[in-house]
């Protein structure tokens, strides 16, 4: 029975959506009941799925309509699902199921709710259908449904100015990046007459020729534009911030995971040619580009959601770095950080749109003061806001120190220090958000805001404690989750075996494929005893408070309006305490000054004309193409 | 790239310091200190010129009927003068004199108020019609 | 046990906050001098802070004018207690020479308990140094009494 | 049992209460060397004693457009990270946890103080805290770089040795490769990483010319504008705490070797070491020189103590 849970947990997605076309306009009720439903069982047969792959180590190939292999050559549609598959379609899953939960409430007050639905369920039965297939036509195929479905949804409300705009910006890019994938694939077609990805991987062992590399690099920059590495970055921000915010949650946690595990099969499984070091500096030049643009970019945004939306693309260029180093440690690093990017991502979207949802806007400039209206969304992006920018108690922390460790020890010293400085810029641009948004004065506009209804705070408060759970316990999450999916990466001949038979793998390799073994000795971890340290902490600091005696923290006693008395007014050097919100724009005032020749060539750089960015594009292509025919056979 | 004067700094740091141990040892006024008002009442004799120079309004003089002649208190109110001297300068008398006692330090206004009274006598009472007014002090 | 800590450090650590109220400046430039080498009030862990709510002297200077009536009462409204409030010079005690000027209508013991009387059209450093020192035993005492 | 060693490392030694009294003494002297520095007495050096006993005993307000919690919370969070700083940083021989990779681990732990001002700061809500916070964060922005490079530097150097080739990032490593081969100043190639960390210590831990943040008079007092009573006290202790661990942090990563292996006296070499350090780097540059703007003190870091470091790791690169 366990064969079937891949392709039912793709179906029933995609079974939601059409229920959700027939019913759904009826009633909300019926409506949520559907996408609950859907979304509910799809996250648990992949839940039920981790114990025989995770642990157990099992690879499930499942041949859609029987169409076995013939004197083993594969006709048929493969969908295999081994641990790498899992652990991204765990990611999907889950985020899927939360948002779900968030967008029932999140969308109450938006109208045509059953198309939401409808395109909702088939972006994420998409996205789950790319990530379990083991046939890169099929995997086309879902790339085309999710990529239309989120053009939709991008443009879901469309009376936000900017919207069709952005999502004409995506469906151009889009489909440019899936036209390349799609002329990749038919040339490898061409080549080896076979659509079945372990069969590819098999006959494709070591021997390149000018089709299939020209092929790979059409691929590489398809998947480069679907998980929006900078040269081809464009349409995210703009997607990111005008789509609701459930759907750019879906965007970060789900739709650019997919372009980076697209990316890992293309390197480590087709191409096998990941181990040369050309390909490595490639990716790891655009990982380091990404990473670095990502966040000056984001630190002079003016809004919150574009703000997360540039954030995004400089995590995705943590994961691609990582993932790069091809190492062990440095795949560890990578998956891992694309874990907690789902997790702390995600969360910031949603409070995102609680702020958008209670106050209306999320121009930083217009905000401040939401702390005291909306405790818990403020506390929840505190949480989220610190894992992000890798504060120790929190899970960025783990993530990113894995990959400043396995690239420092790989010799890429320039790409740990630019990591470390990343990593900085980024605490920056959330304390912007944090001041100019939370704390600070109450502006007008949030005067009224209230705190978002306990449907939208539950998938926050999980998502929350997620962050949490996995920045404290780093050695359980990896050895259950990511050192299963890091040796399915790199060991490949087992990939084969299941999907055709046995002994498969060896005709073509000629010798057995290496399992490096992952040496964790430089990986220091949090201990548990730490916690106990930190516990103890708290505790010393609590005992500090009472202890010192002679404190009167005096309870802010409501003072009538009448009794002139400012005591508690803010001091304004003695004048009379009026509205002056430090936020937003003015923030960083020394550090734009510094580099204002480079934030103004970036800032022009962003034209916002499609014709440039698919010219960059184009470009990126182009060079992907050349430095692979002269620098990778 | 130079920093200033941190060859100073150092070897400041093993001279002695050049700070007066205030309180602790006490410190004169320089000579020809204006500091807090010294009023000699007996010289005085209540002419109120002292009121009219003084700027701020610092001096004020009550008199008070007696039965052989009229008690005027001069009052000067230290926390009211600019200690500029000009009230000792155009004094006739020389009944006014600034000490260099410079620490007034008070926790109520009111014993900032230096103050003296004499008696001016009147002239004797002439008996009726007599001719000449005699010297009197 | 920590009472009498506290206690003690309270008479050796006061922080100052001085407020310019229309002073002509000459008591600001000698206030300012106590902190020089010469005159050094930091051996008496005097501090000059830039915000009231870490202040506990305020040293005020300067007739009150109406223009920085309300400044004065605010600001020393946002110390919190126990606070002493020094009147340096003559100005604050009787409007010196501004006395009758339309905008010094009243003195600054009309607006706020003064502690401390520091007379002198500029008094030297000296004179303000023990006028500090008086204020720290009044800061010990107040601090005894409401706690 | 190995809890009540936790306990007695956690509250007494190299925990919160050594700390404690470290640190204030160490601002103390701080504070006592700047003043004769410009030929003045100075306060007592127990003078940070007394400010802190002090505001434990003032009246604190709460600020109506302050975010309560936040407020109360953000210093006591400084203080945790800071204590939790000063249980990795091993004495000489001994240290009390020493796990695989501590360098990188202090390193973000010696950002949490700072965000912790920061959070403290714009939770009180106002206009100076607004100021203050954009200024705090570009002070760390600048000093993160250099401290990053020669933290590298000595990693690797140390690592050349002792970890087989590969870098090492645990401290006590470090230790144990200064004492087979003498402090890391006496190798010349590391000078120029020392010097740039010297160079790192007054922006880490806000002393004047890099005190932008909290300049008194520009801004009164940055982020601490609403503080008042216990929690400035604590920000006042995180301050002088701060001095003491980035410094005892230096003396570790520079001049330790393999200390006379008791502990009281290896404490008291390191603390006689930190003195000399905080002297030479915060004091003598604190009664020298007057404030910088922010984006002056971004050129500054980015320019000499960069180069200056990244010069150390190409010698060290090239396994001089």
């Amino acid at each position: 029975m366990m064969q079937h849970y891949p392709v039912l947990s793709i179906i029933i997605l995609f079974l939601g959506a059409f229920l959700n076309a027939l019913f759904g306009g009826k009633s909300s009720i019926v409506r949520n009941i559907i996408t609950f439903l859907s979304t509910g069982t799809s996250f648990l047969l992949i839940l039920l799925l981790i114990k025989p792959i995770m642990l157990e180590g099992k690879v499930i190939s499942y041949w859609m309509g029987n169409w076995i292999p013939v004197s083993d050559w594969a006709i048929g549609i493969g969908l295999e699902v081994d641990q790498l598959s899992l652990f991204f379609a765990l990611l999907v899953s889950f985020t899927v199921f939360l948002s779900g939960i968030y967008s029932f409430k999140y969308m109450e007050n938006d109208d045509t709710l059953d198309k939401y639905y409808v395109l909702y369920l088939m972006l994420s039965g998409g996205v789950m259908g790319f990530v379990l297939s083991g046939d890169i036509f099929n995997m086309f195929v879902m790339i085309e449904i999710f990529t239309f479905a989120a053009v939709a949804l991008t443009a879901f409300r469309n009376y936000i100015e900017g919207a069709l705009e952005a999502a004409f910006k995506y469906i151009v890019i889009g489909s440019i990046g899936s036209s390349f994938i799609l002329a990749g694939t038919t040339l490898l077609y061409a080549q080896l007459h076979t659509l079945n990805m372990a069969q590819i991987a098999a006959l494709m062992h070591k021997n390149y020729t000018p089709i299939t590399l020209f092929s790979l690099g059409l691929m590489f920059t398809g998947y480069a534009v679907k998980s929006f590495i900078v040269p081809c970055h464009a349409a995210a921000p703009d997607a990111y911030m005008t789509a609701p915010s459930s759907i750019s949650m879906l965007f970060s946690g789900m739709v650019n995971k997919a372009g980076v595990y697209g990316m890992i099969r293309l390197l480590y499984m087709l191409f096998q040619s990941i181990n040369l070091p050309s390909m490595q500096i490639l990716i790891i030049i655009l990982g380091t580009i990404t990473m670095f643009i990502g966040v000056t970019m984001a630190l002079i945004q003016n809004d919150f959601k574009r703000l997360l939306a540039f954030h995004s693309i400089s995590q995705i260029g943590y994961v691609i770095t990582g993932i790069g180093l091809s190492t062990a440690l440095g795949i560890t690093g990578g998956l891992y950080h694309a874990l907690n990017h789902t997790l702390f991502k995600g969360l910031l979207f949603l409070c995102a749109g609680a702020v958008f949802y209670s106050v209306g806007t999320t121009d930083l400039n217009k905000l401040g003061g939401l702390a005291k209206k909306m405790p818990h969304t403020a506390l929840i992006f505190l949480i989220g806001a610190f894992s992000i920018s890798g504060l120790p108690p929190f899970n960025g922390f783990v993530s990113k120190w894995l990959i400043y460790q396995s690239a420092y020890e790989e010799g890429f010293v320039i790409v740990t220090i630019i990591a470390l400085l990343v990593s900085v810029l980024t605490l920056a641009s959330f304390i912007k958000v944090t001041q100019s948004v939370f704390f600070g004065q109450l502006s007008k506009e949030c005067e009224n805001a209230k705190e978002v209804p306990i449907g939208m705070r539950i998938p926050m408060w999980i998502m929350a404690f997620m962050c949490f759970i996995t920045g404290i316990l780093p050695q359980y999450v990896t050895k259950y989750l990511i050192t299963p999916a890091v040796s399915a990466t790199l060991n490949i001949g087992k990939y084969i075996d299941a999907m055709l038979k046995d002994g498969y793998a060896e005709k073509y390799f000629k010798e057995t494929v290496p399992v490096p073994n992952i040496n964790y000795k430089l990986a220091g971890y949090w201990r548990p005893e730490y916690y106990l340290i930190l516990f103890i902490i708290i505790l010393l600091a609590f005992t500090l408070t009472v202890l010192a005696g002679g404190i009167d923290v005096n309870r802010r006693s409501i003072v009538s309006k009448e009794i002139e008395d400012y005591k508690y007014d803010t001091f304004y050097s003695g004048e009379k305490s009026e509205y002056s919100q430090v936020g937003g724009a003015d923030l960083f005032w020394g550090l734009k000054y510094d580099f204002r020749k480079y934030f103004n060539f970036m800032h022009s750089a962003h034209s916002g004309v499609v014709n440039d960015y698919t010219l960059w594009i184009i470009s990126t292509a182009a060079i992907v193409i050349a430095y692979i025919f002269l620098l990778v056979p | 790239m130079n920093f200033p004067f941190v060859k100073e700094a150092v070897n400041s740091l093993f001279k002695k310091p050049s700070t007066e141990r205030y309180p602790f040892v006490k410190k004169e006024a320089p000579l020809g200190y204006r500091g807090r008002i010294l009023f000699k009442s007996d010289k005085c004799i209540g002419c109120g010129m002292c009121i009219r120079v003084c700027a701020p309004g610092a001096i004020t003089k009550s008199t008070k009927k007696t039965d052989d002649g009229e008690e005027i208190t001069m009052n000067f109110f230290m926390g009211r003068c600019t200690f500029c001297q000009m009230c000792a300068d155009f004094c006739p008398r020389g009944a006014i004199e600034l000490t260099n006692e410079f620490s007034m330090i008070t926790e109520d206004k009111s014993n900032l108020n230096v103050s003296g009274t004499f008696i001016k006598k009147l002239p004797p009472k002439q008996q009726a019609g007599s001719q000449t007014i005699s010297k009197q002090v | 046990m920590f009472k009498k800590i506290i206690e003690k450090s309270f008479e050796k650590s006061p922080w100052l906050f001085h407020i310019n109220a229309g002073s002509c400046n000459a008591c600001d430039i000698e206030f300012v001098a106590t902190l020089t080498p010469r005159y050094d009030a930091e051996r008496f862990g005097f501090k000059l802070t830039g915000t009231p709510r870490h202040a506990d002297i305020i040293v005020v200077s300067g007739p009150v004018t109406e223009q920085s009536k309300d400044r004065v009462i605010r600001t020393i409204a946002q110390v919190p207690n126990p606070k002493v409030i020094v009147a340096l010079g003559s100005c604050p005690a009787s409007g010196n020479i501004f006395a009758g000027s339309y905008s010094v209508l009243h003195t600054l013991d009309y607006y706020v308990p003064v502690d401390v009387y520091v007379p002198g059209c500029s008094p030297k450093p000296e004179a303000i140094i023990d006028g500090l020192y008086k204020a720290v035993e009044i800061l010990k005492n107040k601090r005894r009494d409401n706690k | 049992m190995l809890i009540l060693k936790y306990l007695f490392y956690i509250f007494v030694f190299p925990g919160f209460l050594f700390c404690f009294f470290a640190g204030l003494i160490l601002a103390g002297i701080d504070r006592k060397i700047v003043a004769r520095m410009q030929k003045r007495i100075g306060p007592p050096i127990l003078q940070p004693f007394y400010d802190f006993f002090k505001l434990m005993g003032k009246e604190t307000i709460i600020p109506n457009s302050a975010a309560k919690r936040t407020f109360i919370a953000a210093p006591v969070a400084g203080l945790i990270s800071l204590v939790t700083i000063s249980l990795f940083i091993p004495i000489f021989k001994f240290s009390a946890f020493n796990a695989v990779a501590d360098v990188i681990v202090i390193i973000y732990l010696l950002t949490i103080p700072a965000v912790s001002l920061i959070i403290g700061g714009s939770s009180s809500g106002s206009p100076y805290a607004g100021v203050g916070i954009s200024r705090e964060m570009v002070s760390i922005v600048s000093y993160e770089l250099p401290l990053i490079i020669a933290l590298l530097a000595v990693g690797k150097k140390a690592g050349m040795a002792v970890n087989d080739g590969m870098v090492t990032f645990s401290l006590s490593k470090i230790v144990e490769y200064q004492s087979l081969k003498g402090p890391m100043l006496f190798h010349w190639s590391m000078i120029p990483a020392f010097l740039a960390m010297l160079f790192v210590i007054p922006c880490e831990v806000g002393s004047l010319p890099f005190d932008i943040a909290e300049a008194e008079v520009e801004i009164c007092e940055g982020p601490l504008v609403e503080y008042s009573g216990f929690p400035l006290g604590i920000y006042k202790l995180n301050y002088a705490l701060k001095i003491f661990i980035f410094s005892s942090l230096f003396v570790t990563l520079f001049l330790s070797g393999n200390g006379t292996g008791i502990i009281l006296f290896d404490a008291a070499i390191q603390y006689v070491l930190c003195i000399i350090v905080v002297i030479l780097s915060v004091s003598l540059i604190r009664a020298v020189t007057a404030r910088l703007r922010v984006e002056q003190m971004l050129k500054f870091y980015w320019t000499y103590p960069t180069a200056l470091s990244i010069l150390s790791l190409i010698l060290v690169w090239l396994g001089l």
